[in-house]
């Protein structure tokens, strides 16, 4: 299925792109779409551990399924204020 | 369907009680003395603001000065969170009144505030300044907003140290 | 006389760590965002504000309804214990940079802010909210200020509790 | 000596004015001025063990002596904020 992805902050430097459109298999997990995403972006390595989705505006687990049809994104931990 | 006397009563009272909450993320400069007269009710006797700004020195940790900073925001997840942020202050706190919790974005200059939380009460003893305190530890916890710092050396994003739980 | 250089630069670097003090009893309108800019350095990141307003509706107590309050100051003794008070509150938390402390007088209804507590700090996490905790209840301890309630039923002088120690 | 009393609140009230011009003897104390006042200002009675004084705008023990040419005020406990 095609996702959106919408990518904050440092996140957004590595991509080069505020949003990505992507295909992905059906039943892919957070997790999977972070494996494919540094596959696709290197430059994401740094941030694979700290990296956060959040799906339907609410911040997403790693075993979580991405739902079709859902507003996906991916940013650094927080820092405003 | 008709309604009887004292259902319409409560519904009044219900009315009565909601008390203002204001969440926002803008690009315009705060207004801070508007912000208080918005979330202020005839109730309240006391507020607790807390305003972040532009520092433009920094002496703790790894000093440094700062030229400005570009926040942006997630605008849309941000002002949900600000609203949970709001409703977790309400829960802790019975005893606020009137919040407002707004972020300012964009290219801000040392000096400038870039945040307020106002939370009021009837009283200052019940609670208020600690969720004030609440309010933007929280915010810069949950709120997905960040900022990249522009310095004489160069420019970095700056990056939070908190990992919400999912469903946070 | 002849000054090393030595002493020259101690003088300057003193005037660089006087931070501003502003200490006002006024008539006129609070206006929240000039004070706090007036009292912002560019080493400060976080303010921590109380406002006092004028609460229309009482519940907690003797409850009742307030038409408006009529404040009156002994002026300039008023203005001496604001300056002690900011003085305490540098004294108790040296991380506190800038304090405003300021009293309006005159008629005043409900809603509308009476007093103001500024304190700014380079970090939010140095005791800014309790400083300013502190300069609001130290303010309603010595500060020679009174408070005349006009009520549908009557009007009286609010008298406060705290009677202050020869020299405090 | 002549005084000068500047008073505020209730007790403005009580006394009826703003400042009140009054001869005293050298080395009277402040409670003193208090008794002679709550003799002069009998409406001043429910004030009197509440009542504070302050000269040149420092709060005055009831044992002080009330110096020549001092800023003398009386004032209920303060109500500001």
């Amino acid at each position: 299925m095609m996702i959106k992805i919408m990518f904050f902050a440092t996140l957004r430097d590595y991509v080069g792109a505020k949003t990505v459109e992507l295909e992905i298999p059906k039943d892919t997990t957070v997790a999977g779409l972070k494996e494919t995403l540094v596959k696709k972006y290197p430059k994401m390595i740094p941030a694979q551990n700290s990296m956060m989705a959040a799906i339907n505006r609410e911040f997403a687990a790693d075993e979580q399924v991405i739902p079709v049809d859902a507003e996906i994104a991916m940013f650094p931990p927080v820092s405003g204020g | 369907m008709q309604k009887s006397p004292c259902f319409l009563r409560s519904r009044v009272v219900e009315k009565i009680m909601a008390f203002p909450t204001i969440i926002s993320i803008t690009e315009k400069e705060l207004d801070l003395d508007a912000l208080l007269a918005s979330v202020t009710s005839s109730s309240d006797g006391a507020a607790a603001i807390f305003s972040g700004m532009v520092r433009g020195v920094t002496k703790r940790g790894d000093a440094h000065a700062t030229l400005y900073l570009e926040y942006e925001a997630y605008t849309p997840m941000a002002e949900a969170k600000m609203r949970q942020v709001a409703d977790e202050i309400r829960s802790r706190w019975p005893s606020v009144e009137g919040i407002a919790i707004v972020q300012r974005i964009g290219r801000l200059y040392p000096k400038t505030p870039t945040v307020l939380i106002v939370c009021t009460a009837a009283h200052r003893d019940t609670g208020v300044f600690e969720a004030a305190r609440y309010g933007i530890d929280r915010l810069k916890e949950i709120v997905p907003v960040w900022k990249k710092e522009v310095s004489p050396n160069g420019e970095f994003w700056v990056e939070g140290e908190y990992l919400p739980k999912p469903g946070e």
